[in-house]
């Protein structure tokens, strides 16, 4: 994120007046909450943040707020994001997704995304299901939860976000809760400041289709130890955690992508001339 | 294919050639199986040709086999530019035989012909000799005992003897091979450039007993600069000449080499390229860097067309300009990669969900690919549009000698929001229907692009009439823009028009040219922009002439989409074929004539 | 739009209503803001009308909330079956007016109409006027007072009462309001029951102070049996009764209904669903499934449809049966996903790289999603082609009560190689381009399917000619198969046609009945096979009459497909117009008409 | 896979007569070897076998075997595979890959077939570079690699398969080399007995495009420690490990996906009475 000294901004700076469509109580609402306070945070100007999503309640998320915004198709946020940053490097670009669009539609951008390592960052609010299309089961559902899609529960392993990311190559990784919006701004500040491709699981509870997910706010916990520089330590601790381990989980040191040669340009004509005879 | 206008349609296959030009230009096949060196022997034929003055082109053709396996050049040499192969061949020049047979399909030959070849020693197990399938022609056929010659010099090589050989065909001098050599080869040491040079000798001296030759004359004025480009070189400088300083980029034959060249270019211009995990991400990634300013470009071919419709459609409704270059191979599914076909129309055009207007673009040549591409970021970044570039295997990876192309200065570019502004509406209704597009930065430009229908604030909206206001918006200013002359290319006068598209437009306008000096000229249409399709100014174009529409696809493409857009108002016929074989100037011709006769 | 035919179409908005029909049909929206439970009131009233014998069916309008916000149900009664709504409301029930305004470019009202509603207490926080944008129409506004008249019942809601009035106003009794709450409460306690007895008590006793009311006749003659159902379900229905036994699924509005209704159906039926991770790994599952000889399907919308074009051509290359429901919204990109256009003609039918012909079929009504969806599974299996259903949001998301739509036996399945078999070509060519195709498990039938262009023998080749026999191979027998009467509904004499396809032909054949009875009959064409086109048999059921082209989508890309095909043979119009707002009966005859006068 | 007893068969009997497009020396000529044997060992009749593959000179392979194959478009294997084997779930079915069409394109298949568990053997013929296209850098390429589309090398962390295999739940993991055509094939065999998603890194070289691969041979060895059943400690493992380790490393026993009710079917009658009124 570049520095930006004065003006002072206050978190409404960086909310539009667009009446959000989340259901009254979901969780998308803390999201955007501790979205804006920690862009009022770091400061930076909202015309130098870009909010890129892509299809679901969450990923309505970039007209909620006053920067510039990309509200995508499905799946596709991360490459969307990849070419502004790499294109525009000076601003500050902040991916925020849902588990069906970040883990399904769109698990394989999510691999070369952490692989590559683009100064971005990377929000998904989890809710384990698809809100938008009413109440499916997404990656991260519980294999036994009951739904008109499948019956009975999918009996299939959650996808395992965190680990994932980090046996990808993510550069930091941390869960937040959404009804912790200061905790949850912090983290994502730390995300937005840590260099590289910054992955950050903030469990948002979807009222309407898995209202047993009121009962996060008492399950949620600090993680116990630091943060590790240790990818294998961090996932292995993450995959024998109790599921609600919440702050910074990994913090890594690669070499952020860089395809600039910073070289002068050379004019057009220098290109031409391999043609000639 | 079975559809009812097929009753006028040819057989483009069984159609003899008509009035074949007198001899300013020779067509030579060069052919061997795995690792002969083709290729390099058709390349180095090209550039010394080149070096002497004259034009020409190569196209080639592989088996399946990853490397090695049968490989043929097919070299076209002129007095001045071409920009297809003619009917038929001049000359088969077969290092072996041995796998030539593969080739018979490509290989239009008559007894005017002649098959030069090594038959290799009887009993020797790689010997072959000529295949049944070209011995039927009636071509003549001439041993040459390539590996003999080869072996008679220290380090000599067939395909050296081979190049020598069809210099000497041409009437290409010792001399004029020595300088080549030691240019290409030089670096490998002067033993290397010994080698071939006596190899090349070899191969002169072969000529010189054969029973005919096909000297193309000097040129009599001193030629001008040439460039010897492909059409994948061609479009990825017309892309940086228009402004392109992002690319995102999967590999896929036969649009790899855009991206390959763009690799080093962007990154000596100070831009990017960024390889991405598919198609999905590549286009996604241009509509990002574009959304950021940057104008941008990715390069693929059907199969990772398809798979970029969707987000095609996003930067269609978005407003995000992007130039999209797809090279046409054989199709449908993974169908014939490394061959030719222009049967992408339809999807190009109409592949998207929903009304989504874009452009649709098509270069005319191997050199024009570079215009053409150019062109497009231009539409693209003055339209806020998606440009599509409907290359082919055909324009892509043959290597022409041509004048150096000019590029043009299409000036305005696109319109952007100037610093700080209020009650900014990114998709106001304006007058031209180009809405100011704020770029990230720019203070009070903020905004959400949607691929969701919005209203002129940029918000979500299932209002019919938003829905409405921004359909008949983003129609109307590709129907608005001014597309000059460049649309199309309209030559000469005649009763029937030879109306076509893209690559085809070399052979068409041949066959006009011959049309015309039998003294029975033609109309040449040849469309560079297919969409938005110029209606009016075609009719206009056409006039009341019966039209031929050429192309290279199965059922149709062109033909049904011209009739569908009310382009075709009076008799029409369809000469069509699809692909991997070309559709030639004289089976054009032959096709009118025929038509003028019944 | 600005194509040069948009002279010739109207602007269908505009049109004026023709001739409504005697009141045999009443048109009732029922609304409110979050949660007042509009779309329970409206589905509960379709079916006390059922119950009583009466036909009609009910659309559904929400705001873009995921939950709350908005809704509006659109309910049609009648006494014989119906395919669309009405030119007008009848009445507009408000629970509340608070959020009515949405809604105010779908109702279309008159001085006729009635506004019943509740403005709430003056001073109230919640309490809003008849909005400006409906009273604006000029119809009667009736102030009732759900809340009051609710909160007088001990649990009374005021959906309930609202209900009661929705009765009343159609002469609906309370003993049936009685028999339908038992049946679809009781199992919530006789509370409840009670309550909602009360409720409509309420409501009934309001009505019946009304200044008009439209009362519908019970039928003469018992009604026969009926179902309720949506089109989403009758596809499913349709699918399994076709033979599907495999399908995947990847949610996506307004398709997701018919997955939903599959994954029961199929787990009862021994057949299984899997949920995909995305739309390319959905198509790739049912191509995977019926390779292994199990007939496939998966439903879409247009964003799923773009991401499937590619492997759609595997399959059509590889001649896998397969059949995809797309379920179409309004587009392009994610455009409105909850509202009907019928915009994806374009990329069902041309959507494809390469040439890659196969089926799209298009249900006429609700009720024949079935059918159509088990004709297309029919097709797909006997041709081993693509076979691709537009249905619409319109008709998968609107409940109709009907009579049980029958299904078909369409006989033959698919050509399957016997056991056991030596010198096995999977893609021979046979005299009705039907190869046999060999399923794992027979012994000498192995072979691997491909999407590169192959000989008979299955394996990949290059040649122009097994390119061209393959080609033809694919295109001829979808040319030559039997379609039946299926092709069309086709109906009627008269100067004039209407052309229409899907789920317009509901509105077309309600405007041709009315121009029949006003002494103006015109022909009806609705196609219901939409590729290939049947262009002699549509060319000879035109006749040499006028055409009106009907479709809801902005460029008319019905119109340009027809003329495209060369099915347009004579003077034609167009009436078309973007989703969201329905073309309405009315419309259309008023189209005819002015056409007629001009 | 199933059982079937006599006859006896022989490698040859699994292959096809068509000729390979495969470049002299290609390690993909081994792994063709490796299938027939292990083919040949389990006995299976080749039309109870379906062989299916995408895009790629490894992705040809399946035509060179005498089993039902699939040369479906590009990265679209494991989904066409897994549609097959659950609407035929008496055939065995092989997926062979290439580390492009698998890792790049293939990516988010990938990563959801190990997490769906379906009985099914999914074989990369790993030569780190896309050979078919001519020589571009692949995800699991070294990042100093150089090539006409990434001069300079991609400076991009190479993917790693067998660690997201783990990550995403596959139920059997194992590297091979091509070299080593018996152990390979044996290594094969053990994936498809074994239950579930079974994944099988062949590292097989590229002599054209990658020709320093030839080293391989000598670099190769045993993994010098049984395979685990501990999913964490194996990514650990193949994380600190120098690459080159060949055997099972995983061996899982996940609950295999079956989506089959097993119940009698019912007619269509019962379905139809839902609609009645
Ligand atoms: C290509 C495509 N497929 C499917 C959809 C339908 N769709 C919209 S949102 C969504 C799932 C969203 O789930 P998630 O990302 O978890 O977001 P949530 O609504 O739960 O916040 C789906 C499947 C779509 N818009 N586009
Ligand atoms: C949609 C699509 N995009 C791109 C391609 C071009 N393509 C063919 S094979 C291939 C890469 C293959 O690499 P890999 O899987 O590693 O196989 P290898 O050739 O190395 O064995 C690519 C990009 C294609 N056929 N289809
Ligand atoms: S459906 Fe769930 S995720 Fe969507 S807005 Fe409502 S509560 Fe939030
Ligand atoms: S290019 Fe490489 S991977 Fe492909 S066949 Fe040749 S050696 Fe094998
Ligand atoms: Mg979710
Ligand atoms: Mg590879």
């Amino acid at each position: 994120m570049n520095e930006h000294p004065a003006p002072k901004r206050k978190a409404s700076d960086y909310k539009s007046e667009v009446k959000p469509v989340w259901c009254p109580g979901c969780g998308d609402y803390h999201v955007l909450l501790s979205l804006t306070r920690m862009l009022a945070a770091s400061g930076t100007p909202p015309e130098q943040v870009a909010v890129i999503s892509g299809i679901g309640c969450s990923s309505r998320i970039p007209a909620y707020t006053n920067c510039y915004g990309f509200h995508g198709v499905h799946g596709r946020s991360l490459a969307l994001a990849a070419g502004l940053k790499v294109a525009r490097p000076d601003l500050t670009v902040l991916v925020m997704s849902g588990d069906g669009d970040g883990f399904s539609i769109g698990g394989n951008h999510f691999l070369h995304a952490c692989r590559r390592n683009i100064d971005i960052t990377y929000v998904v609010m989890d809710n384990q299901v698809y809100g938008m299309t009413k109440g499916q089961p997404s990656p991260t559902t519980d294999p036994e939860w009951d739904s008109a899609l499948a019956p009975g529960g999918t009996g299939i392993r959650p996808f395992q976000p965190l680990v994932i990311a980090l046996a990808s190559g993510a550069n930091f990784v941390a869960r937040a809760f959404s009804g912790q919006p200061n905790e949850t701004a912090r983290i994502i500040h730390e995300a937005v400041m840590h260099p590289g491709f910054s992955f950050v699981q903030v469990m948002s509870p979807c009222v309407t289709f898995r209202p047993e997910q009121a009962a996060w706010k008492d399950a949620v916990h600090p993680a116990p130890v630091e943060a590790t520089d240790d990818p294998a330590r961090a996932a292995r601790r993450i995959m024998t955690d109790d599921g609600f381990n919440i702050g910074v989980l990994y913090r890594g040191d690669r070499p952020v992508f860089d395809p600039h040669s910073g070289a002068e340009p050379v004019p057009l004509s220098a290109l031409e001339r391999s043609f000639a005879l | 294919m079975g559809r009812h206008e097929e009753k006028a349609s040819f057989d483009a296959a069984g159609a003899a050639a008509v009035g074949e030009r007198p001899r300013d230009s020779v067509c030579i096949a060069i052919l061997g199986s795995g690792g002969a060196g083709a290729l390099t022997t058709g390349g180095l034929l090209l550039e010394a040709a080149a070096r002497r003055g004259l034009y020409g082109m190569m196209t080639r053709s592989v088996g399946p086999q990853i490397r090695g396996g049968e490989a043929a050049a097919f070299v076209r040499l002129a007095t001045r530019p071409v920009a297809c192969m003619a009917d038929r061949f001049d000359a088969v020049i077969a290092i072996d035989w041995r796998r030539a047979d593969r080739f018979a399909d490509e290989l239009a030959l008559d007894a005017e012909s002649l098959l030069i070849g090594d038959p290799g020693k009887p009993g020797d197990a790689a010997a072959a000799p000529v295949p049944e399938s070209l011995a039927r022609s009636g071509a003549r056929v001439v041993d040459i005992a390539f590996a003999d010659l080869a072996a008679a010099v220290p380090g000599g090589r067939e395909n050296m003897v081979a190049l020598g050989l069809a210099a000497g065909l041409v009437g290409i001098a010792a001399e004029e091979l020595d300088g080549l050599i030691a240019k290409r080869l030089g670096a490998k040491g002067t033993a290397a450039v010994e080698a071939s040079r006596a190899g090349c000798a070899q191969g002169l001296a072969a000529a010189a007993v054969l029973p005919v030759r096909f000297p193309l004359p000097r040129p009599e004025a001193e030629p001008g600069p040439r460039w010897r480009i492909t059409g994948n070189q061609a479009a990825g400088l017309g892309a940086v000449q228009g402004g392109v300083r992002f690319a995102a980029a999967y590999p896929i034959t036969p649009a790899t080499e855009v991206l390959e060249w763009l690799a080093p270019a962007l990154r000596r211009l100070g831009g990017t390229l960024v390889q991405a995990e598919d198609e999905l991400a590549s286009i996604n990634m241009i509509i990002g860097a574009s959304f950021g300013g940057v104008p941008a470009l990715t390069a693929t071919s059907g199969p990772g067309l398809a798979l970029m419709v969707e987000s095609l459609g996003l930067a269609v409704a978005s407003e995000v300009p992007i130039v999209v270059v797809d090279v046409m191979r054989g199709g449908p599914s993974t169908g014939i990669p490394t061959k030719s076909e222009q049967s992408d129309l339809n999807i190009a055009v109409m592949g998207c969900h929903g009304d989504a207007p874009h452009v649709v673009v098509a270069p005319l040549s191997v050199g024009d690919c570079r215009l053409t591409t150019q062109w497009a970021v231009h539409l693209a970044e003055t339209l806020q549009t998606v440009a599509v570039v409907l290359s082919d295997q055909f324009l892509g990876q043959s290597q022409a000698v041509i004048a150096p192309p000019e590029p043009e200065d299409f000036g305005t570019r696109r319109k952007v929001l100037p610093r700080t502004v209020e009650g900014y509406r990114r998709y106001e209704l304006v007058g031209d229907s180009i809405s100011p597009m704020a770029l990230p930065g720019i203070t009070g430009g903020q905004y959400t692009a949607d691929g969701l229908t919005h209203g002129e604030n940029a918000l979500p909206s299932s209002r019919a009439s938003d829905h409405r206001a921004q359909l008949d918006k983003r129609a109307a200013k590709l129907v608005q823009a001014d597309y000059g002359a460049h649309w199309a290319e309209i030559e000469g006068e005649g009763d029937i028009a030879i109306l076509c598209w893209g690559s085809l437009a070399g052979a068409a306008r041949e066959a006009a040219e011959r049309l015309a000096e039998a003294g029975a000229p033609v109309r040449l249409v040849a469309l560079r922009l297919l969409a938005p399709l110029r209606t009016e100014a075609l009719v206009e174009a056409l006039g009341h002439r019966r039209v031929l529409v050429v192309e290279q696809s199965h059922s149709g493409q062109f033909l049904n989409y011209l009739r569908g857009s009310g382009a075709l108002t009076g008799e029409t016929r369809s000469l069509r074929r699809p692909g991997p074989l070309p559709i030639r100037p004289g089976e054009i011709a032959a096709a009118v004539q025929e038509w003028r006769r019944s």
